[in-house]
């Protein structure tokens, strides 16, 4: 009779997972028992400080060494991991704390839009307190999803990262119908999208014998680029990611989901889950199917291309600042990918995962505050978020027109912004792997982008204000703590990158554990 | 003492203060701006007294490590070349200031959308990257001060600019990025093919040999300086910014912004790919030459004044580039020259353009006419302006069109090429003198009755053009003395060792001077 | 001979010639810096400058006598102008025989102007600039002659370029005369462009563009680069000098107040072209091809200028006719080469001298008339204003050539030098000096007997002493100047250092056939003119008259032609130039824009909202990633 | 012989798929999203069979449970929209577009 010998886990390595989880669960204990008027002041703190927590731990592992594969090899905490957890963590603090701003949220989702009882709900000052444990599960999910190191544990990563997403997406308390949808689509494409990354990781589950990366990395050895099965995996399991950034042509959700969802949420989405997105994508592709380069290159090299180009030309005639913001991102992801493919020998790879990593700090921080803006600028019916509106902000408020120029400016890559070096160290990553053609159209692409950057800026100092122009909402302490931090970062990170880019490098010297 | 990086620092902490200063008390604002511009001025002049021309090719290096993790270095030094810019951009920023000194308040039909002070801090922040720009002797440097120059240009002429000014802001700013993005390219090519871990020009010298190579980085650089010069047929920008832009941002734009470009041809195009420029030469000069009639010609149907000076300008833009591709050193010298003079004259006709347009309100020739009879001083100053804009002897711009023009001339190869430029000097004739006469000339029309005389501040701006120009013409030995060892040692490490000898050498034969 | 040596000079007054040119032009800056402030006395400062700087010349001329033949070359070193990588100027000046006639001529004929000025810009408010802008010409004319190399006379050039331009423009309210002004710098640029490309020439072949190495040396150059330079000078000569085919600006240039006219169209300015191949002898001697076609120019200038004098009723154009003819001469016989020299610029001084008197009495009459130019409506002046009409007169009879006058000496040499060279164009010459006998006479005719034909309110009367003055002076001068300097040969002699001469130089004889066949074609030109404009009454209006009279009127169709040939298609080519930057350059440029604009817009309705779509864009996506990767893995 | 259990989840993956695409009632939607995950699930355990182990069988198990989780949100989201717009067609939701 064999007995089963027990796992071993590195309670130490996963500990930041814990934390959040733990404090979810904890969360969601507090909806259960503490009274309404208590909740909030529950959460809050608990939410920060879990996050704050994790965001320790993750520093002290990194203090730690050799990183290996903890928890029976299912997930790997290596440099790569570390810092995108910290980079995930920092992005959940702020979008928390634009969170915080409860009047993002609905009263009571139940209640139909209009009817009395909504009435009575927002009378009521009632709010769903759920997002808090929601948003911690998310940000769990999207901790696990880059560090899993096997595709079992991805998939699971991928459903709890996801399915709060869906759920926030739906909770904005205005323009409610507008929410929904968007809840709706992104919950039946994402299950859509799932269930090809699911199919792929059978297929590859066919081929190695096993859902673990070594395996498959090892399987890869044995059968070669020939087989169908391997391909056909590789591919679907790739749309499964692919769907998650947002690169064409697996785009289309994105610019309805980010307008339809409440801004905060926007937010984590367009920084978190983006990053989680290719902390994963990257995972897949570099240590699984590293030994598959050669046939998944020319492919994303299409989707690179295909994603900078829809993301840049379709943001020209966009009228919704929310809308520009989501293809943007989608440009933006294209970009990133240009990184993904330069792959090469292991010097190369290190400089193709520090300019990835840097880029993914640099966009995150620079979106949540740009979002955080966008939540700043309201009228009757909540936030304005139509590009006509804008027109003469820079007169109205010069100071946040100038910080959302700031922001602008680091989207389109102008130097002396976090932007321009995260660019430049893609760029030049993609230039050591010959990549050129990709390089040529990714400064085609930005320069492309630049225009929809540049046109806002327009509006906003160049054209005269509009009559009954948006009120500029005073900003919550927590708002203005956001839009200040993104702002002293991506002017910091644009001036003296020098300490995060070493920290990016440190973390890419490991690279992945297999 | 540091003295380059003192020079960026005054203006920049300028900037600052003057930013600082309350919205309502716009004339100190002014006031302080001067006073720092002319710290600046006086700086830069004890600097170039202790240049020493027969001294180290680089003078007054500082090399600081930014970013070593891509091998960026702080690193900032002047040759000849470098510090007669240096200080052409010194001595025009106090000009400028005294000229705006009522611009920015906007004229009737474009009131200006933001704060008065602001332009001022816009017009220091520009004067830091101006020196900035010429001062890099690190690539990337060089880089990031030519992109990030955009920005405050970008909003001096879409926030105080006129009627089209949003229109020509875009144009400027994005056909410069693409420009630069291009060039970002080559910069990436350069660093990643060179393989040194540098940007340090002087390291990259001489780093690239393959000649293909060579020639793509070449055109990567040389298009972003075509565009910034602008040459025919990237120019199309220049008429629109320069025409909508309040003057005197017209007169840093065209009299500085743009001279980045010919310096950049001189400065990397030529010495980091010798045998690229060698190739493209021929092609080069073609353009500039197209340049120089075409321009002229245009400039002739131009009905907008200050439409009509910027063709001048691409007209004489085509003479530098010229100059800098004519590989002899007497054309190279008087290009380098030509930068200088040009500066001060198109400086001179657009400050005079604009006091005119702001008295009579209108750019159009056709509204003028008779100006000498009502205003005979500044119809003087203006007549004067247009002579060292047709190049008359006597005046700093003759010196450097003879010289450019005599020098491409020695070069047999392009004969043709000097011959027909040499023509240009005819239409600049027609083009300078039917200018004055249409404005000057004739019985005073209407509208132009009641125009005031130039006042003491706006004399005070013309005056120092005016010496400058007179002084520059008679006796441009001292530049000149600077700027000859320099451009001998770009255009040795360019290959040209020494200028094609005269047919039968009179000056050996009896050793005399001359 | 050879021209001698030249010499470099440290001290003396030509050591210090160089205020020659510092005075005027401090006088200019002086003038027009400090503006209304010099209005009282800035006529009386640039006057005295002008005389300073004549006075100056006049001691340089006497140290240069006091040197013996060899060494009245004299270079000045004044300091190192131009250091442009193997572009090496050094700014000095030429102090020779040559260079110091004209000096003398320029301030000296200039100083005369001045003063008479003083009296015709009496009630011009902008008197003051008036004499600035002449300060400057002189300077600049003197910077042309007195520099020693081809770089200073480029400057000189352009210099009297612009005083010419802002001194025909001085009545800029005037249309006529801003555009005149403007035609004249534009048209003398066309030369400049010439001349520009002549010293680029030298440059290249001489690896410099001192007098003091390039003349010396070149005979050593080939016979093509001399000749290509010669004509390329010939160009920018033809410009300054008013010769064909650059001639038209000279008529328009009369627009100016008649001192510019005097000084400037007459006397100096418009000579510059003469001196510029006088003093290139060396490289015409060695290009005879160039030397033909000066020749050829001077020969159909002189005959074209002289018709255009017939018939022109302005009596400062018809003038400017008859400069164009003389200076014609003048380039003639400098085409001759060492032969003809002596006599070129011979004719130059005695021109400069009876030319100005008669502007300068031409503007004193104008000044009586209330500034009417028509010569129709003059008459009958002789009575009512005597000193004007004798030395008007005097002038008039030197430029006819009548014995022993300036005009006799240097004309009928010319003649002979030319028949010497070539019958044909000795004839041309001759003919010529017929018409000018019948065109002069026309004007001396027309302006000061036959009957009265006053405008109503014309109350003619004598000019004031500041203006008659000068006039006396110069008539003298043109009475005597020619004898002076051709009689037994002097002025070659004196010249010779400087431009050199014949082996067998000409002399001068009082009587010969050409000499003679002039004398009576010039009476016979004088004696119709008699006939037609003193006897019979001049009608006030002109007829219609005969086609050559028209073919006069119109300027040879001068106008025309360059109107025809470079203006029009130059509108036409700016309009084109204009549309296809605004359509073609910029119309590429947006419309690329415009292009992605209306991408982005047309592909946006992709996103069509309906979640079903986006599921198929998804699951088209999938399908041809695994295509593709399937693709890619079957290589 | 595992061929035909690949052959019959890769029919009921694309027929999963199809319905995905054709049909309107979010409801149908889902369940095909669910058709679609079961498919995944032969899959597994066919490989599982086929490799002898029983990683497949294990992983069906979680697929099953993560399923679940996604009906319950999934459901939620629908009832919500079904409730406000009175139709479960996904095709009526459409506002958030171009």
């Amino acid at each position: 009779m064999n007995q089963i010998e027990p796992p071993v886990i590195e309670y130490a390595q996963v500990a930041p997972l814990l934390v959040v989880f733990g404090a979810a669960v904890l969360g969601v204990v507090v909806e259960a028992f503490a009274p309404r008027y208590l909740r909030k002041a529950i959460h809050m703190p608990l939410t920060l400080l879990s996050l704050a927590g994790a965001f320790v731990l993750t520093v002290w592992q990194a203090t730690q060494s050799p990183h290996n594969a903890a928890a029976m090899g299912a997930i790997a905490v290596d440099g790569p991991t570390l810092f995108v957890w910290g980079t995930i963590l920092v992005l959940a603090v702020v979008s928390v704390l634009l969170i915080s701003d409860e009047d993002h949220f609905v009263g009571q989702a139940s209640a139909l839009p209009g009817s009395a009882e909504e009435e009575e709900s927002i009378t009521a000052r009632a709010a769903h307190t759920e997002v808090y444990p929601l948003v911690l599960f998310a940000v769990g999910g999207m901790l696990l999803f880059p560090a899993s190191n096997d595709l079992l544990i991805m998939f699971v990563a991928l459903e709890v990262m996801s399915l709060p997403l869906y759920l926030l997406c739906g909770l904005a308390r205005r323009r409610r119908l507008l929410s929904q949808e968007a809840a709706m689509k992104y919950f039946l494409l994402g299950a859509f999208s799932s269930a090809f990354f699911l199919f792929g990781t059978a297929l590859l589950y066919g081929v190695a014998g096993t859902v673990e990366f070594r395996g498959i990395a090892e399987a890869l050895t044995r059968v070669g680029g020939m087989d169908t099965l391997l391909l056909a995996g590789t591919a679907t399991l790739g749309v499964g990611l692919l769907f998650k950034i947002g690169a064409a042509p697996f785009q289309a959700w994105k610019p309805d989901v980010y307008q339809g969802a409440p801004t905060p949420v926007t937010a984590l989405m367009a920084s978190g889950t983006l990053v989680a997105a290719f902390g994963g994508l990257l995972r897949v592709f570099w240590v699984a199917l590293g030994g598959l380069e050669w046939d998944w290159k020319p492919v994303l090299w299409g989707v690179a291309i295909l994603t900078m180009l829809v993301g840049a030309i379709l943001a020209i005639t966009q009228t919704d600042i929310k809308r520009m913001l989501a293809y943007s991102s989608i440009a933006h992801a294209g970009f990133l990918l240009v990184g993904v493919v330069a792959v090469g020998d292991a010097e190369q790879n290190r400089e193709a995962l520090t300019g990835l990593l840097f880029y993914l700090v640099a966009y995150g921080i620079a979106t949540v505050g740009a979002f955080a803006v966008v939540t700043l600028v309201r009228d009757a019916g909540g936030e304005a978020n139509h590009l006509s509106r804008w027109a003469g902000l820079g007169k109205r408020a010069p100071l946040l027109a100038g910080v959302f120029a700031l922001f602008l400016l680091a989207f389109a890559g102008i130097p002396l912004t976090s932007g321009f070096l995260g660019k430049y160290a893609i760029f030049a990553a993609a230039g050591g792997a010959d990549a050129w053609p990709l390089v040529i159209v990714a400064v085609i692409a930005s320069a492309v982008a630049a225009f929809f950057y540049v046109r806002v800026i327009v509006l906003m100092f160049f054209s005269d204000p509009a009559a009954d122009g948006p009120t500029i909402a005073v900003p919550t302490v927590s708002t203005s703590i956001v839009v200040a931090l993104a702002a002293a970062a991506t002017v910091v990170l644009g001036v003296i990158p020098e300490p995060v880019l070493n920290l990016a490098s440190i973390a890419a010297e490991s690279l992945f554990v297999r | 003492m540091p003295w380059l990086s003192t020079l960026m620092a005054v203006p920049a902490v300028g900037a600052v203060a003057v930013a600082a200063v309350p919205k309502r008390n716009e004339t100190l604002a002014k006031q302080l701006t001067f006073a720092v511009s002319l710290v600046v001025l006086a700086l830069a002049a004890v600097m170039a007294a202790q240049f020493n021309p027969g001294g180290d090719r680089l003078q007054f290096t500082e090399t600081y490590s930014w970013i070593p993790s891509f091998g960026i270095h702080f690193a900032l030094g002047v040759d000849g070349v470098a510090l007669v810019l240096i200080l052409l951009s010194a001595l025009l920023v106090p000009i400028v200031v005294l000229a705006s000194w009522n611009e920015a308040a906007g004229t009737p039909e474009a009131p200006a959308k933001r704060s008065v002070k602001t332009y001022f801090a816009l017009i220091l922040v520009l004067e830091a990257m101006m020196i900035g720009v010429f001062a890099a002797t690190d690539v990337f440097l060089f880089y990031v001060f030519f992109e990030a120059m955009l920005i405050p240009m970008y909003f001096m002429i879409g926030s105080y600019g006129g009627a089209q000014r949003s229109y020509a802001a875009v144009k400027f700013l994005l056909y410069s990025l693409l420009g630069g993005l291009l060039m970002l390219v080559a910069v990436i090519g350069l660093y990643v093919i060179a393989g040194k871990n540098t940007f340090l020009h002087t390291e990259l010298i001489g780093a690239i040999t393959d000649p293909g190579v060579q020639r793509w980085l070449f055109l990567g650089f040389f298009i972003a300086f075509a565009i910034k010069a602008p040459l025919v047929p990237f120019h199309t920008w220049l008429p629109d910014s320069a025409a909508q832009a309040p003057a005197g941002a017209a007169v840093l734009l065209v009299g500085v912004l743009d001279k980045v470009g010919t310096y950049g041809m001189l400065r990397f195009c030529l010495e980091l790919f010798p045998d690229a420029s060698r190739f493209f030469t021929p092609l080069v000069i073609t353009l500039a030459v197209i340049g120089i009639i075409y321009g002229a010609i245009v400039a002739i149907g131009q009905t907008d004044i200050k439409r009509l000076i910027a063709y001048t300008s691409i007209s004489h833009f085509g003479f530098i580039a010229m100059g800098v591709f004519a590989m002899t050193t007497t054309a190279g010298a008087g290009a380098t020259l030509y930068m200088v003079n040009h500066g001060f004259a198109t400086g001179a006709l657009f400050l005079v353009a604009g006091f005119l347009i702001q008295r009579r309100g209108s750019q159009y020739i056709s509204d003028y006419g008779g100006v000498q009879k009502v205003t005979p001083v500044l119809a003087g100053s203006f007549l004067f302006a247009c002579l060292a804009g047709t190049a008359v002897p006597g005046l700093a711009t003759f010196v450097s069109e003879f010289t450019v023009l005599i020098g491409t001339f020695q070069n047999r190869t392009y004969l043709v090429a000097a011959v027909i430029a040499t023509f240009g000097v005819v239409l600049s004739a027609i083009y300078m003198l039917w200018l004055y006469q249409r404005v000057a000339g004739g019985p005073p029309s209407e509208g132009v009755k009641s125009l005031g005389e130039l006042n003491g501040r706006e004399k005070w701006v013309m005056a120092p053009l005016i010496a400058v120009i007179l002084a520059l013409g008679v006796y441009p030995k001292p530049l000149f003395d600077v700027i000859n060892p320099s451009v001998t040692q770009t255009l040795s490490i360019a290959g040209v060792t020494q200028d094609p000898e005269p047919t039968l050498n009179v000056a050996v034969q009896r050793g005399a001077g001359q | 001979m050879q021209p001698a040596e030249i010499i470099t000079e440290t001290g003396g007054v030509i050591g210090a010639s160089w205020l020659m040119i510092a005075l005027p032009a401090v006088g200019a800056a002086i003038l027009l810096l400090f503006g209304r402030l010099t209005d009282r006395w800035g006529h009386l400062l640039g006057t005295a400058m002008s005389l300073a700087s004549f006075a100056v010349a006049v001691l340089a001329f006497v140290e240069l006598l006091g040197f013996d033949e060899a060494e009245r070359r004299r270079q000045v070193m004044l300091y190192d102008f131009l250091p442009a990588g193997s572009f090496h100027v050094e700014m000095g000046l030429l102090i020779d025989p040559l260079s110091i006639s004209f000096a003398l001529l320029i301030t000296g004929v200039g100083s005369l102007i001045h003063i008479y000025s003083i009296g015709y810009m009496a009630h011009d408010e902008k008197r003051r600039k008036f004499f600035a802008y002449l300060n400057l010409f002189v300077a600049a004319m003197l910077v042309l002659v007195l520099a020693d190399n081809y770089l200073g006379l480029y400057i000189g050039w352009e210099g009297v370029g612009l005083a010419s331009y802002l001194l025909i423009g001085f009545w800029q309210h005037k249309p006529s005369a801003a555009t005149a002004a403007k035609k004249a710098f534009v048209v003398n640029r066309v030369g400049d462009f010439g001349l520009a490309l002549g010293i680029f020439t030298i440059f290249t072949t001489f690896g410099t563009v001192a007098y003091k190495d390039v003349l010396a040396n070149a005979g050593a150059a080939e016979q093509v680069t001399l000749t290509v330079i010669g004509l390329l000078l010939l160009l920018g000569a033809c410009g300054k000098s008013a010769q064909l085919p650059l001639q038209s600006w000279l008529l328009d240039a009369m627009e100016g107040p008649t001192p510019v006219s005097a000084l400037i169209h007459a006397a100096t300015m418009v000579t510059a072209g003469v001196y510029l191949i006088t003093r290139s002898g060396a490289i015409y001697e060695g290009a005879p091809t160039a030397q033909l076609v000066v020749t050829i120019v001077g020969a159909a200038t002189l005959i074209a200028g002289a018709i255009i004098g017939c018939a022109k009723d302005d009596i400062k154009k018809a003038l400017a006719g008859s400069t164009m003819s003389q200076i014609g001469y003048m380039v003639l016989a400098a085409g001759l080469g060492p032969i003809g020299y002596a006599f070129a610029i011979a004719h130059l001084i005695a021109h400069g001298f009876f030319k100005a008197a008669m502007f300068l009495g031409a503007g004193s009459v104008m000044h009586a008339m209330n500034d009417e130019v028509d010569m129709r409506r003059y008459g009958g002046l002789r009575t009512v204003m005597p000193i004007t009409f004798a030395t008007f007169g005097l002038g008039y009879l030197a430029i006819i050539g009548i014995p022993p006058l300036s005009g006799w000496f240097t004309k009928d040499s010319i003649i002979e030098a030319a028949m010497h060279v070539s019958p044909v164009l000795g004839w041309v010459a001759v003919i010529g000096a017929g018409i000018t006998g019948f065109y002069m006479s026309r004007v001396m005719f027309m302006t000061f007997f036959g009957e009265k034909r006053w405008a109503s309110d014309a109350h003619p009367h004598e000019s004031p002493k500041v203006m008659t003055w000068p006039l006396i002076l110069l008539s003298v001068g043109s009475v005597l100047g020619g004898g002076l300097l051709i009689a037994g040969g002097t002025f070659a002699e004196f010249l010779r250092p400087a431009v050199g001469a014949p082996e067998e130089p000409l002399a001068f004889h009082p009587v010969s056939v050409p000499g003679i066949v002039t004398i009576v074609l010039v009476l016979a030109g004088a004696a119709y003119a008699w006939t037609k404009y003193a006897k019979s009454p001049v009608p006030e209006v002109a007829p219609r008259g005969s086609f050559l009279t028209t073919f006069a009127r119109r300027d040879l169709y001068g106008d025309a032609l360059n109107e025809s040939l470079f203006m029009r298609p130059g509108q036409w080519l700016t309009r084109l130039a204009v549309f296809f930057d605004n359509r073609g350059v910029d119309g590429i440029v947006n419309g690329l824009a415009a292009a992605i604009g209306g991408t982005s817009g047309r592909l946006r309705r992709i996103q069509t909202g309906f979640v079903r779509s986006y599921a198929l864009s998804v699951f088209l996506g999938a399908a041809a990633v695994v295509g593709a990767l399937l693709a890619v893995g079957s290589f | 012989m595992t061929t035909h259990y690949l052959v019959l989840s890769a029919l009921l993956f694309a027929i999963g798929a199809i319905g995905v695409l054709v049909r309107r009632n979010a409801i149908v939607v889902f369940m095909c999203v669910e058709l679609m995950l079961n498919a995944c699930n032969l899959a597994f355990v066919t490989f599982a069979r086929q490799h002898g182990n029983l990683d497949g069988q294990i992983i069906a198990f979680f697929v099953m449970v993560v399923a679940a989780a996604e009906v319950v949100v999934g459901l939620a989201i629908i009832v919500t929209m079904f409730r406000t717009r009175r139709s479960a067609s996904v095709d009526d939701a459409n506002l958030l577009k171009n």
